[in-house]
């Protein structure tokens, strides 16, 4: 190969590199294991976890031990799929293309929204860009957040609102809820009108309140979903949402320490021109065929550049995906299932933590399968000690802002038995 | 019938346009249900408010064997690295080693839930270290920040720095400059971070013009983003003046790390000047693509503005913590999205980096070089070549003869290509070149694959003399054939709906 | 070349006839090498004694991405399940649970040493000693051992069994009947056991023909062999006094269970009377075919049989044991393979019993059944049909009057069915029907894929009757088409050799 | 349906059951699990083992701790090749056929044999169809046996004798070898001469003379091999075998409790017609391309029934594919690499425990990864306080045979390294 590039030693090659910023000595690195040693290495380093999914756990505040059906990871395994790049030679990538289709054809059922692009990096980027579009549909820039939604993804929203192109106003949740008069005393110029239900602390907010408030303010409204609640809750459409984003890892994605999850994206179809990412688009061949293919391209980076709608260029396509393949393996009965199972235990352990006495409600709002409890005793030493008897006791939400201090977070997903349950708030009696 | 059967490939129903999977089966199938209810059942109604849902979503209704047919026939339609070369330039296409896929399913790390306690998740912490501590050493560059879920959201946690360090100096600023050879994410990430795009031409040589960068230059320009190699695969022998420039001038030097690939232990962009970079582990770490995502685009920065990053890194513990701890930096910008970042992929670079070391990474930047350039030899008389000269892991062809000479266009040679059984070129990019084919092999492809598909390209150079029109028409053998992109566009259908 | 291609389909290397992997790769290629030595070397040629190789085995040299790509283009030139409907009479190509895939790759099965303690695998145990419960419950035989690998391996094991009892008790015995419907393997393991093959023809309506069983068996016949459903699909309603009768003569009663999945929770072997019983945990229990094995054939026998049965078998351990324990069979015959059994197979049709359950088993029955009975109901019309009654979980369609009237034999049919993406019945099986097609579809084919194999099935009789010799030539869109079969007996060439 | 097919209630389409042999009853089996309670229930009976691949294991006796390349599996999941059956339609099926095609040749590279079959169930049934071959085609009875041969094979070959057909004489090891005095006295009017090396114990047999014996008396010689090792010894062609067998689940076939793993059958040209087992040739399609397709059939029993040369039908179809995909990965460096480690860190594990004079030689063969020592106390007890250690101290060599009362098997793969064989050792030094 050298001799048909006319060179005698690779370093030729590399002869543009200046003098000053070539690199001299070798890369300081552990030298290279082959595949015997590298398959200890890291069975070594997994086993130094102890993985959420080997114990019990009630874990959630934004990901979720959720069951993954079998199948789901059996299709992600195709290489076809997972080592293609985006489809842009549509020819070759029907495959991904109509599987994106049907992905957002069930992010529109759920949410009731018109159009659903192909995915963002995460629930928090979502709502970001979210805010970002309704400034852009609005040319305004405030953006009204209720407090009580994640912490993580508030700070997400202020982190990319120190550019200046919106300029969120955080409403201070009032009992574990957003006030309906403190959105209406900050909408007016507002961009957006942003709430998640439920929010952070499980509960389920009033949504037709802050919409009603938003439309008339001329804002759009933004709703954060939980996806399997959705399977059982009257979709963010009904109370006038305009865009609705969330967390789609519960949707067949291993928590896999929170990354790669899933943002999903849907609005109605007045803003599809206004949206962030990519879009697949039905149409037909030169033969009359049905095919799919990436569409409505001049709102995206790569032909608008700085008048784009987002920079975002790799989404999480493996991971739309296997939502698509989650909601197909589950079904309608599945997905109502599951959420009625999640929401029966979620209920039955706040009973049983409250009979315990060391947990009190901090407030009596309604909750999915997700609620919060105010611990009568030192919370962190609390988790470590039912770590210990292999419990995940929850999330300590006075960690993640200390709005929530004493307080801690128990999410029940389906994969959680009465047995379980019981044994743990035993262990909890006998601490 | 017999007609179209006959030209039907194998399992028919396996290749070509399938029904929507919202059409398959029967109303009652489904596939995996809730397990029997233990606890006492709730009253959706009372406990949801109200909020309990009326009509129900239609979702498929289907059972495993109809999901694993469906998805089956669906990969069947699609190609990726395993199906053959696939040479999209500045996307790096390499094979991605199947330990990678394994080790990121191991329970140990995909059974992670991002809170819990430190001390439980050592391995993981070890791990996104040892990661941090391998990209600070290839970049030069030593703080980095493994939370950006892609290239361009790195771009963006880069700009926020900038824009942190300059307004925590004092020195706010408005104006970001780029060349326009840059890729679109550039100018985009730029707007999102609230900044103005100043756009300078390329020299005719490909390089930055530096001429026109210093008439840019002024002190309300934020920062200079540069793909380097750039996006014509050329090396930038300007490097050294090129940063020293911006850095006069107050602002700093942005590396898009695209094309990290070609220079592995050759160079590295701290030394070049460079105060800031993305690297895209699905591109130059071998993680996949995942037909669009998800990938990881860590950003590593000088140790001056390693106080901005988001949060968490990972540090070392010191007395009486654990061995690795999460760590805020000072001055954090906050977060770019959730938790750490996109962590399964970071296993997958993790491993890659432990399978090559050093030496390894060095190899793969020599051979990607080489096979570029070797393909550059055996395509240059065939094609144009606008910069004919050493390349590093990518080369820019340009079709413009054929399609004075023909009438064909790049997108009937890439089209065809696909009859052929490779993937297509990225065509149409860097937006400087004519008729462009931006060609990426990676040192992956072994030499029987390059000489298949520059025996393939030269071929359809040949066509295009001869059978032009054919040629227009092509692809002939792919599950469907070109599609009408207008339609899609003019009246976007985005989701199926129920049969009337 | 044009031409050519314009009929390859998408992914051109990726279908069609592809190079043997020893052709391939570049000689120093590699993928995965032995871990640097860190004890001391050693001399090869003298520990090993002068028998250390002197010529190198010629082995393929090629990278993981040249495996993977090689492997994905072979994956793509076959048909499983997955790809569509399989209807292979007497194969019983039901769907493959993919859970079932997930729980044998656990490592707290796939990593079990044969060898281990017994209190170290209580998990394994439990897990077959619960398989060897269900399959006796199924079968109502109350004996079963796990170990043969195959349906054909169980026959041989319960014939050694036979003839360990008939020995035992002192009446050796040497001659076995079976009629001319049987599977081969059934004459072939008779004469493996050391017996001799008594074939007796079966009656007009594919029954047993009593007369013609009673004329066969006399004091030195050790057993008569039948499948029920018989290999015709039918259910042989004389079974008790079949059974009767060759235990009249101091035989045993065998079952060739190959056709279990019509009656599951309906009838039970040991309930008809049968002695002993082989079970196909690759038909009826789900474990995947693999493209032709590994299978698991358990035998099931009576309780006076079970003393016989090859070791181990699982049992409850007693005081002082574990939970289970392994078990020698007072006259056990020995062992008919190493260890256990093929107990990966075992993991998978355990899951499948268990997701199950007894009602779920006999639904499979219910539905194997009337599917079949349903795809005879339509294309009884456009095929012969010997047997027009109600019919088990398969039956045999004849191509009789296609041969006569048009010149089209089944072996055209079923080549022809491929380019419709269908998978061929059995044909030319059972050897007692004329031009035979035997149809299996299972339960777990949804009726579209039903509907539309009849309406395949039907197509082609109407062009058999319109362009017979368009069929003489079928298929046209497969990756290879027919095969010049007598060159390869002819003429075998059964491995590769490097080029000259 | 049921009106399609003329029934009014599926009860129907059983009338042909009669009474007395109906079921009335249900099945008495537990209820059917939905995939979330299955997953948990399996995995609870998986952590009820202890495998031997998550500690550190010294076992082999016949089933090896070999690495597996990640590659293999990722080729085994593929559903085109799973969920396929035989391969009776070659038009579709070129990928099984072509993929066993290359399995056929490895296994004639590696063993120096001219044709191999498509694969057999396990080593131990391959050697039992190797003696009935045998006594086909010398169309006589006794096979010649060494004792040192795996005692499992031997308990096999036996239960197979019991029919009749063969008629195996055992020759005595002595000093753990094949005394080949023994093998001459009784090789007259036999069929054939079944030899292993390494044997049972690990040890390496001389190959030559047995197999001279065997030729003089007009005997098949029968060799079984470990094909790992092939990679660094000398194939048994060179000592004149007539077939080679052997259990091949080290390449690339996981332990599995022993199965499915994988019987490798290879012989001389002049006997294919009396293989037992699918063989895959090559031959032309219609076209004139290469195709693959089972050949020579007419020695099968679905054409041949009771003359057939063998009985089988399904064999390990895809254990072979793990085996052709296990030595495309490793190819010729690879394998004699790993046959290399295996050998020197067998020699330093053996010269390491005799140091700690709680084992002894029995004697003083030559051996490949595995050898036998004796140890100075209770075997079982050794073994237990070994294992709750973390340790899988060999095999107790008594526990298969009473022949072997005291001696411990060992067998030494690559995956072990160094530092777990000094600690092993160190443990064993502290009993
Ligand atoms: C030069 C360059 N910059 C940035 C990007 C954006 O990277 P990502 O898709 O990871 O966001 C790409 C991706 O194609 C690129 O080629
Ligand atoms: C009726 C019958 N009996 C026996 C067998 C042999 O079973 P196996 O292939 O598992 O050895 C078969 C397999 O096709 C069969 O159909």
């Amino acid at each position: 190969m050298l001799r048909a590039v006319g060179v005698s030693e690779v370093d030729e090659l590399f002869a543009d590199v200046p003098a000053g910023a070539r690199l001299e000595s070798a890369l300081d690195l552990p030298s290279g294991m082959g595949e015997i040693e590298l398959t200890t290495h890291l069975r070594a380093l997994a086993s130094r976890n102890v993985a959420a999914t080997s114990i019990v756990s009630f874990a959630g505040a934004g990901c979720y031990d959720h069951h993954i059906p079998s199948v789901v990871d059996h299709v992600l395994r195709r290489p076809e799929f997972f080592t293609a790049y985006t489809p842009y030679q549509p020819e070759v990538s029907q495959g991904t293309l109509q599987a994106i289709f049907e992905y957002q054809t069930g992010i529109c059922e759920l949410t009731g929204m018109d159009v659903s692009n192909a995915s963002m990096y995460d629930g928090a980027t979502a709502l970001a860009e979210a805010s970002f579009m309704a400034a852009r549909v609005t040319k305004r820039h405030k953006v009204v957040v209720s407090g009580a939604i994640h912490p993580g993804w508030l700070t997400v929203l202020r982190t990319y609102a120190a550019a200046g192109v919106i300029e969120p106003v955080i409403i201070e949740p009032v009992q574990g809820l957003t006030p309906i008069e403190a959105v209406t005393a900050a909408v007016a110029d507002a961009a957006a009108v942003v709430v998640a239900s439920p929010n952070f602390t499980g509960s389920i907010e009033d949504l037709a309140g802050p919409g009603a408030a938003a439309h008339d303010a001329g804002a759009l409204y933004v709703v954060a979903s939980n996806p399997i609640l959705l399977g059982v809750m009257e979709p963010p459409a009904s109370f006038g949402a305009d865009i609705v984003v969330g967390e789609g890892q519960s949707l067949g994605n291993a928590m896999s320490l929170g990354g790669p999850g899933l943002g999903f994206f849907a609005c109605r179809q007045q803003f599809v021109r206004q949206m962030p990412g990519r879009l697949v688009g039905r149409t037909v061949d030169v033969d009359g065929n049905d095919a799919y293919v990436l569409t409505l391209a001049t709102r995206e980076q790569h032909i608008r550049r700085e008048k784009a709608t987002s920079n975002i260029c790799s989404n999480h396509a493996l991971n739309a995906l296997a939502a698509g393949a989650y909601l197909a393996a589950v079904g309608v009965e599945g997905l109502s299932g599951i959420a009625r199972s999640c929401v029966a235990k979620a209920h039955y352990l706040r009973e049983e933590l409250l009979k315990t006495e060391r947990f009190s409600a901090p407030w009596d709002a309604l909750f999915g399968y997700e609620f919060a409890l105010r611990f009568d005793g030192d919370v962190d030493s609390m988790r470590r000690e039912l770590f210990e008897r292999g419990y995940l006791a929850g999330v300590d939400a006075g960690e993640l802002d200390a709005r929530y201090d004493g307080l801690v977070l128990f999410a029940v997903t389906e994969k959680r038995t009465r047995a379980q349950i019981d044994a743990f708030v035993a262990e909890v009696s006998s601490l | 019938m017999t007609e179209k059967l006959a030209h039907t490939p194998a399992g028919a129903p396996v290749r070509g346009p399938r029904a929507l999977i919202y059409d398959l089966g029967a109303p009652e199938s489904s596939c995996v249900l809730a397990p029997d209810l233990d606890v006492p059942a709730v009253q959706l109604d009372a406990v949801l408010g109200g909020t309990a849902r009326v009509t129900a979503p239609r979702l498929p209704h289907v059972t495993e064997l109809e999901i694993m047919r469906h998805y089956s026939h669906l990969a069947d339609m699609n190609f990726g690295v395993d199906s053959g070369l696939y040479p999209l330039g500045s996307c790096t296409m390499k094979y991605n080693p199947r330990i990678n896929e394994d080790a990121c399913r191991l329970e140990g790390f995909a059974g992670l839930h991002p809170l819990q306690p430190a001390d439980t998740i050592q391995g993981a912490l070890e791990l996104m270290h040892g990661l941090q501590d391998a990209l600070a050493q290839v970049s030069g560059l030593p703080g980095v920040s493994l939370q950006p879920a892609a290239g361009a959201h790195g771009e963006l946690t880069a700009l926020m720095v900038f824009r942190a360090a300059h307004t925590g100096a004092g020195d706010p600023r408005r104006k970001v400059v780029i060349p326009d050879s840059a890729h679109g994410t550039n100018p985009a990430s730029v707007s999102m971070c609230g900044y103005e795009t100043v756009t300078i031409p390329s020299g005719e040589d490909g390089m930055v013009d530096l001429d026109a960068l210093r008439d840019a230059l002024d002190t309300d320009v934020a920062a200079f983003m540069l793909t380097n190699p750039n996006t014509v695969g050329l090396f930038d022998s300007q490097i050294l003046e090129i940063t020293r420039t911006v850095h006069d001038v107050g602002a700093y030097a942005y590396c898009d790390g695209a094309n990290m690939n070609a220079i592995l232990g050759k160079t590295r962009p701290g030394d070049m000047g460079f105060d800031a970079l993305h690297i895209n582990l699905h591109k130059t770490f071998s993680t996949p693509h995942g037909g669009g995502g998800p990938g990881s685009g860590p950003v590593c920065v000088t140790e001056g503005l390693a106080r901005y990053l988001p949060a968490p890194v990972v540090r070392r513990g010191i007395e009486g913590e654990p061995a690795y701890v999460p760590h805020t930096p000072e001055a954090s910008i906050g977060a770019v999205r959730s938790f750490w970042g996109n962590f399964g992929v970071l296993v997958r670079a993790y491993a890659y980096v432990r399978a090559l070391g050093g030496e390894g990474l060095t190899e793969v930047a020599e051979q990607a070089v080489l096979s570029a350039n070797y393909l550059k030899e055996r395509l240059k008389g065939a094609f144009d070549l606008p910069f004919d000269r050493v390349c590093m892991h990518e080369f820019v062809l340009s079709g413009a003869s054929l399609r004075r000479e023909y009438g064909v266009r790049t997108l009937d040679v890439a089209k065809r290509l696909l009859d052929y059984g490779f993937h297509p070129p990225t065509v149409y990019f860097p937006l400087i070149v004519e008729e462009a084919l931006m060609i990426e092999p990676t040192e992956t492809e072994p030499l029987d694959a390059l000489d298949a598909f520059a025996d393939a390209l030269i071929a359809i150079a040949g066509e295009a003399a001869t059978s032009p029109d054919m040629l227009h028409d092509a692809p002939y053998t792919t599950p469907v054939r070109r599609l009408d992109e207008a339609r899609a566009a003019r009246d976007p259908v985005l989701r199926w709906r129920p049969r009337e």
